[in-house]
């Protein structure tokens, strides 16, 4: 095994590559710009954001006013704002997810196939109806439909802060917009859980099964466990759009100030329909505070899903995959 | 336990359930909290009566199984009463005007809808030019963000190896989700703003430029992107690796492989995840407004003049009717268009689909 | 502990495709039986039958009877959940649960029942069974590592373990050793002698030295064509099959003069 | 009035007869709530200028005002003037010599109520502050009752409907009452309602109507045009209670004394007879002199045929607003004739 | 059409973690060679660093020199693609792609890397190779039906076939048969018979009987412990390495005394 391998001219054979070696390398570039253009998109709207909100975080510095217009202090301005957006997305993430989370096992595990094909292709229908007409919906549909409902809460469950306001005559409360946001997102969450659903390996389900699992026993020892990060992305993606939904909230609730009852109307407001409802008619400082307001949603964002990940990486030694 | 149980709990449920109702109630008979009382009641029936004949775990899978049925007819509640409303307000409509999809707004005013409503004359204008406007927005928006949207999602399933870039990516893609739209908007705008006035001119001229078609397709990519990211990278993940190493063994390229073996096997999964993105941006008013202006008249040019897209002319329909004495043209034509904008979002979707059955794995036996 | 799996007319079917018909067959308690034959003739599928797996595929059913010590497993009232906590499985590819530790993987079928054990219970039950399966050496330090991190051979151990645990009066094995290493292999062979002492043991195997090694009886499958629906052929002391058959396509199958 | 005539363009505007030959296209934007009117105006402008297009985006007043000082718009409409600051920085865009306002668009703003079979109740200012701010809350309450000695009030409760938006309505409406009830509006003037009040609340103008409608015993306060079927409060000025009219509106911008630049300050607490005092006024803003001579004759051919009695006729009848006075009209016409281009 | 693989002083890692130490290995052109040893021994590992299949695994890597005929396939400048073009791989599980019918997996190899051809040249090569891999009696009439609808046996002679239709000068093939009942065994060690006649092939075996039938030279490797790395213990003939051992460990593991 002394023979000298490395002459030039015979190498040639394994280097002379075939047609299309240029291709990886333009093509893992190119996906490479894609994942930068993505960061640069994402600076430029932080940039953008802070800019632009930086009269009304700090007036004495950045603005000729001494404080802001709507309120002392922004912070003072920003919070209610802050907690309506988060209990409404929350309420919303708390209701959709297992209804959203129960229908995707339906389609992948408990409907037969015939009729879980059309059901997947009416759910995503759902997310095919602009958030206007969801808004129109709500304003006249729903808002008025569940005003006996809130009387009823406010009679018997009073007690709870969340109920005890007065129910009004309208339903245009906080909870009747977390019902609409959570009827939005929905479908996002389904159809990302029903295709990881799917991809459960045979293999484990089967092993449950054969351990004497119910069905039930199955899903929750194979099904879950595997979709876990799945299922959080999609609660992910579905908070996003419940945090940054604007028309339908707008459309729907009478703002107020903060309060704990979600089901009084003239109460509570969010981030983005506090935006779209003052931003035409906002100017100078009252715009910034707008904006601003727009960079705590995205700060709240990042917060979320800084949580999130932390969520999804505890158990990484554990993951599904493989 | 018999096969008969459940109809017997059924039938149990269903006359306690009014039985709650009417005494809760105080005299009057709510249907809607009839069929609730009887739906709980019903389920933990069933789980009472499981665990007593059977046992506790049959009870459980039971009641799950119940959970999950509920789930489905709950949701199915409101999906239908949504299309319900749509359909009850648009079609007829749009069955008797069906130039509503042929003519846009020009020359329409509010004399003309006066005259609709008061005097029965036949319904003037229609949505031409929202078609146009939501079409080819829509379309710019997914040639900008599909490519972005799927490389990136290449970049961090096939090519990234979990580094500080990847995982910042995969992160700020996430925080990208909450965005809210009318941000979108107005970022976009000042993009193409700042675009403009360095690169072209900052005269009023230039400045006027800047509300068109791309600058609402760019707010839109904006909120279009990490929803695709997102479902792609999902699909890309699950693709088994055996698939790849059988292609890298035959000698093909990575980006070979890529193209012809791993988005393939995911296309059905990435297909719904774009139709789902691009669903959720044709329905999106706030950055158009601020993005696209205002038009009347149909305009297919996305790179000049202002555009109006379907859910802007439907929110402005609704809100600002164009005689504001006499609301119901303008409503009328809102409510057309949004059907019609469902219509075409369905379209879409079944499009997706029958592109995602071509290319799915074709299985058969285990 | 040990069960008697009588098999009367059973047919097999995949939605209208039946895939095995007419399997007759008498499988003693406390003994190996092996199943052999060619690749499609139905030995996965009768296995399955046996606790009711088959049917977790869609169209899948079986007509026939199939008695468990006599009771019958597919008569109505009786639950799947209930046959196969009877009835454990072990399958072809070893598939420990990727998220649960090793211990969580033996005791997963105990805690289906919801069973509350103390501590040193569940240490037992881990214990006894990891020893049963000849793994307790290989992990006794790593019980709370994954499943998934260990060898294929210790994997599919891991698996005979985790259906051991839960003691079940059957045992069936689909081909268990087809992934593994002679050392390994002869792990498993060795644990299949000793829990016929307890168990009624069912294996799939092509490997006709290993049928030879380990089953008490043998069943030999065999098809016609594709298409066709596998078949019984012979079913009789493993001596007898592979020394002397009594039909001409058994003996042509272990004399390797097939095809 | 006559078309004037510049060095630059032919006579302008549809009384002289003559259409001047502009083309192009005119960008202007601004408040929504001249969304109609202004669709009035852009159609009916291409009858007297085939050849001239107006656009006009309805992004809110302040977007509007905002848009026109950065130079995207031509022309802005807007519920209010201009204050100080913004005419200031105008400069940029229009040069020394700034802008200037037309009250083109006037529209009485009217307190309507959703009362079965009760189509119009008196109430003077105080009455009107007392039941938005919640202080009277059911319908019979004596301090209605008593304007209303006919009326046969039910003892509905009171619904409060404002606008949730940042809304030109809400200002003249808040403005009205700061000024006429200081005892019982102790808000200010604000664009957005104050949230402090708890009432329901929707968004635009036919929110708040459409909101009152389905509502048994709703009051709110809404542009005229778009009432409907509601009934409406009659308001208390001087002796007598005045509902709401277009007459009764155009008199109050006649009578208001003159702002700066163009602009009215009308007076709320006004005694004088036949004059609705609720009242909102809202303006074309445009450069006294535009860049370039192409722009300049556009918006002076557009703005001569929305002051003039054709475009304002035409606004009228799609729109349901109250034309401007003959008086505010010669005002206006002259500021418009007397645009040029920057030196 | 064949070449020679010689290993020098191979180190095989997974990230910091040696796998196999040392190899040095000359395997001569059209012969079959197997590699024998225990689970985990770097079998596997060693097979798949010589298409440079390896170091597709994140953090995987090789020291040392692999030649090809001479040539280093790890000196700089070597592209992978290229290596893997002519050494061509056959996997354990069968891993047609599901979303290609029988013919486009056949011409995968062509067709993925944009290769234009005609439709008899393609006609062609899907004959060719199916026949070489004894399987186009069986599909001929069903080109254009998915491969993943065939039985285990004849997907993996489905992705022989797609391997060889590349022509490549090497074929590796990482336990084959361990999925296979004893017809597709048989028939793949008939194929593996033919194919040195072109090829060289590597062939990673669990069945020693198989080594033994279808292997000229036959190397073991073994493995010290967990963690430990594994290494080439004895390369030669297959005879002697069954018969007559030079090695200790090699004598232990071929008679059955291991562990
Ligand atoms: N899920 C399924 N759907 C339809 N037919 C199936 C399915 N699984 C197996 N079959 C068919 O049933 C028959 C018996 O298959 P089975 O898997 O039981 O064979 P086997 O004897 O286990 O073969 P092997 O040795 O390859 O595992 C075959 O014809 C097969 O094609
Ligand atoms: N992807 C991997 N990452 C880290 N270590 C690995 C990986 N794959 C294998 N190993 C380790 O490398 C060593 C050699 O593994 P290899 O798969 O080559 O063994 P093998 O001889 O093929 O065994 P088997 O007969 O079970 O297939 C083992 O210790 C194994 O744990
Ligand atoms: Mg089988
Ligand atoms: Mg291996
Ligand atoms: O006219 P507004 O919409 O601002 O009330």
């Amino acid at each position: 095994m002394t023979e000298t391998a490395t002459e030039p001219a015979k190498k040639s054979s394994l280097t002379a590559s075939r047609g299309g070696a240029a291709g990886d390398k333009v093509f893992s570039g190119l996906a490479l710009a894609a994942g930068v253009v993505i960061l640069m998109v994402l600076a430029f709207v932080a940039i953008f954001l802070v800019v632009e909100s930086l009269p009304a975080l700090w007036p004495e510095i950045f603005s000729d006013e001494e404080s802001i217009e709507s309120a002392d202090t922004f912070w003072q301005y920003v919070w209610p704002l802050m907690a309506g957006t988060l209990i409404a997305s929350i309420i919303a993430i708390l209701l959709a997810t297992p209804v959203a989370v129960g229908i995707a096992l339906y389609i992948s595990h408990y409907a037969p196939k015939s009729v879980a094909t059309p059901v997947g292709y009416i759910i995503d229908l759902l997310a095919a109806i602009p958030s206007v007409v969801f808004g129109a919906w709500g304003m006249t549909t729903l808002a008025g439909g569940v005003v006996p409902i809130y009387k009823w809460l406010h009679e018997y469950l009073g007690w709870i802060p969340l109920f005890g306001g007065d129910a009004g005559n309208t339903g245009r409360a906080l909870l009747t917009s977390a019902i609409v946001l959570a009827v939005m997102i929905l479908p996002i969450i389904t159809s990302l859980c029903r295709e990881i659903f799917i991809q459960t390996p045979k293999l484990h389900e089967e092993a449950a099964l054969a351990l004497g699992a119910t069905r039930w026993e199955m899903i929750r020892m194979t099904v879950f466990p595997f979709a876990r990060a799945g299922i959080i992305s999609s609660i992910m993606l579905g908070l996003g759009r419940a945090l940054g939904e604007t028309m339908a909230v707008t459309l729907v609730l009478s703002p107020g100030i903060f309060s704990w009852s979600i089901i009084t109307s003239g109460r509570n407001a969010t981030i983005p329909s506090e935006i779209a409802l003052n931003f035409p008619e906002a100017f100078g400082m009252r715009q910034s505070e707008l904006i601003a307001a727009g960079l705590m949603l995205f700060i709240i964002t990042l917060v979320v899903n800084m949580i999130a990940r932390w969520i999804v990486n505890r158990h990484k030694e554990f993951s599904g995959a493989n | 336990m018999p096969r008969w149980t459940w109809i017997a709990v059924a039938v149990g449920a269903l006359v306690l359930a009014a039985g709650l109702t009417s005494l809760l109630g105080g005299g009057s008979f709510s249907w809607t909290g009839w069929l609730i009382f009887a739906a709980v009641l019903y389920i933990v029936g069933m789980y009472v009566t499981t665990y007593v004949i059977e046992n506790k775990r049959r009870a459980t899978d039971g009641i799950w199984r119940n959970l999950v049925w509920s789930a489905f007819i709950l949701a199915l509640i409101p999906l239908i009463s949504v299309i319900w409303t749509v359909f009850a307000n648009g079609l007829p409509t749009l069955l008797a005007n069906p130039q509503l999809l042929w003519t846009d707004m020009d020359g329409v005013t509010g004399a003309d809808d006066i005259s609709t409503q008061n005097e029965g004359a036949s319904l003037q204008g229609g949505f031409l030019h929202g078609l146009a406007g939501t079409l080819m927005i829509t379309l710019m928006a997914t040639i900008i963000s599909v490519p972005i949207g799927l490389l990136t999602s290449i970049y961090l399933v096939e090519y990234s190896r979990g580094g500080w870039f990847s995982r910042s990516i995969v992160f700020f893609v996430d925080v990208m989700t909450g965005i809210p739209s009318i941000v979108a908007g107005l970022f976009a705008f000042a993009l193409v703003e700042l675009f403009i006035t360095t690169f072209i001119g900052e005269s009023p001229r230039h400045v006027q430029m800047i509300k068109m078609g791309l600058t609402a397709a760019i707010a839109l990519s904006v909120l279009m992107i990490p929803v695709v990211v997102r479902s792609t990278e999902e699909m890309l993940r699950v693709v088994p690796n055996e698939l790849r190493e059988a292609s890298y063994a035959l000698g093909v390229r990575k980006w070979r492989t890529i193209f012809k073996v791993v988005l393939p096997t995911a296309m059905s999964g990435i297909a719904s995840g774009i139709t789902l993105a691009i669903a959720r941006v044709t329905g999106e008013t706030a950055p158009i407004l601020v993005t696209a202006g205002y038009a009347a008249a149909t305009n297919w040019n996305p790179f000049g003049e202002w555009m109006t897209a379907l859910p802007v002319f439907i929110y402005r329909q609704l809100m600002n009717p164009t005689a504001p004495a006499a609301g119901m043209p303008s409503a009328d034509r809102a409510w057309a268009a949004a059907l019609v904008l469902i219509v075409i979002v369905m379209l879409l979707n079944l499009a997706a689909r029958i592109i995602a059955k071509a290319f799915a794995p074709k299985n058969s036996g285990r | 502990m040990s069960k008697r799996i009588e098999a009367i007319d059973l047919n097999v079917y995949y939605g209208n495709f039946l895939a095995v018909e007419g399997v007759n067959i008498n499988i003693e308690p406390r003994s190996v039986t092996a199943f052999i034959g060619p690749s499609g003739c139905g030995k996965t599928t009768f296995l399955r039958t046996i606790n009711r797996m088959h049917e977790v595929l869609p169209g899948a059913r079986a007509e026939g009877r199939l008695l468990l010590d006599g009771e019958d497993v597919y008569a109505s009232g009786v639950d799947p959940v209930t046959v196969r906590t009877q009835v454990g499985m072990v399958f072809q590819r070893p598939n420990p649960f990727p998220t649960m530790s090793i211990r969580d993987n033996i005791l997963a079928g105990h805690k289906l029942n919801g069973a509350r054990m103390s501590r040193s219970e569940a240490d037992g039950i881990v214990e006894k069974s990891l020893r049963g399966a000849n793994l307790w050496n290989e992990v006794k330090d790593r019980l709370d590592k994954p499943g998934s991190g260990l060898s294929g051979g210790q994997q599919q151990r891991l698996c005979i373990a985790r259906s051991i645990a839960v003691e079940p009066d059957v045992i069936l094995m689909d081909e268990p050793c087809s992934a593994l290493d002679p050392i390994s292999t002869l792990a498993i062979e060795d644990l299949i002698n000793e829990l016929k002492n307890e168990f009624t043991v069912v294996i799939v195997t092509h490997n006709m030295q290993q049928a030879a090694r380990v089953a008490d009886k043998t069943a030999f499958f065999n098809i016609a064509g594709t298409g066709k629906p596998g078949k019984l052929i012979e079913y009789d002391e493993t001596s007898v099959i592979f020394n002397n058959p009594a039909n001409k396509q058994t003996e042509d199958y272990v004399s390797g003069r097939f095809g | 009035g006559n078309g004037g005539s510049t060095e630059s363009s032919a006579p302008a505007g549809s009384e002289s007869g003559a259409p001047a030959e502009v083309s192009g296209t005119l960008i202007g934007g601004g408040a929504s709530s001249q969304e109609s009117a202004m669709t009035a105006w852009t159609n009916g402008v291409t009858e007297v200028h085939p050849d001239l297009t107006v656009q006009y985006d309805p992004v809110g007043s302040g977007s509007g005002r905002e848009g026109f000082l950065a130079g995207q718009y031509s022309f802005a409409g807007s519920d209010a003037a201009m204050d100080e600051e913004e005419m200031a920085s105008a400069e940029e865009v229009c040069g020394p010599e700034g802008v200037f306002h037309v009250p083109s668009y006037i529209s009485p703003v009217a307190v309507a109520f959703n009362l079965e079979g009760v189509d119009e109740v008196n109430m003077d200012a105080e009455t009107i502050a007392q039941v938005f701010t919640g202080e009277i809350t059911t319908w019979n309450d004596p301090a209605i009752a008593d304007q209303n000695p006919d009326a046969e009030l039910p003892d509905t409760d009171i619904t409060v409907v404002h606008r949730a938006d940042d809304s030109g309505t809400t200002e003249n409406f808040t403005d009205y009452l700061t000024a006429a009830a200081p005892e019982s509006w102790t808000y200010d003037v604000v664009e957005t309602w104050p949230s402090e009040i708890t009432a329901e609340s929707a968004q635009q103008t036919s929110g708040v109507v459409s909101l009152a409608q389905s509502t048994d015993g709703a009051i709110t306060y809404a542009d005229a045009s778009q009432i409907g079927e509601l009934g409406t409060v009659a308001v208390q000025v001087g002796e007598e209670y005045v509902p709401y009219s277009a007459d009764a509106a155009a008199a109050a911008v006649e009578k208001a004394a003159p702002g700066e630049a163009g602009a009215v300050e009308l007076d709320r607490t006004t005694t004088e007879a036949g004059v609705y005092p609720i009242v909102l006024v809202s303006y074309h803003i445009f450069c006294n002199q535009y860049q370039d001579q192409e722009t300049a004759d556009m918006a002076k051919a557009f703005g001569e045929y929305v002051v003039s009695e054709e475009g304002q006729a035409a606004a009228e009848s799609s729109a349901g607003n109250a034309p401007i006075s003959e008086a505010t009209r010669e005002a206006a016409l002259e500021s418009i004739q007397a645009i040029s281009v920057q030196g």
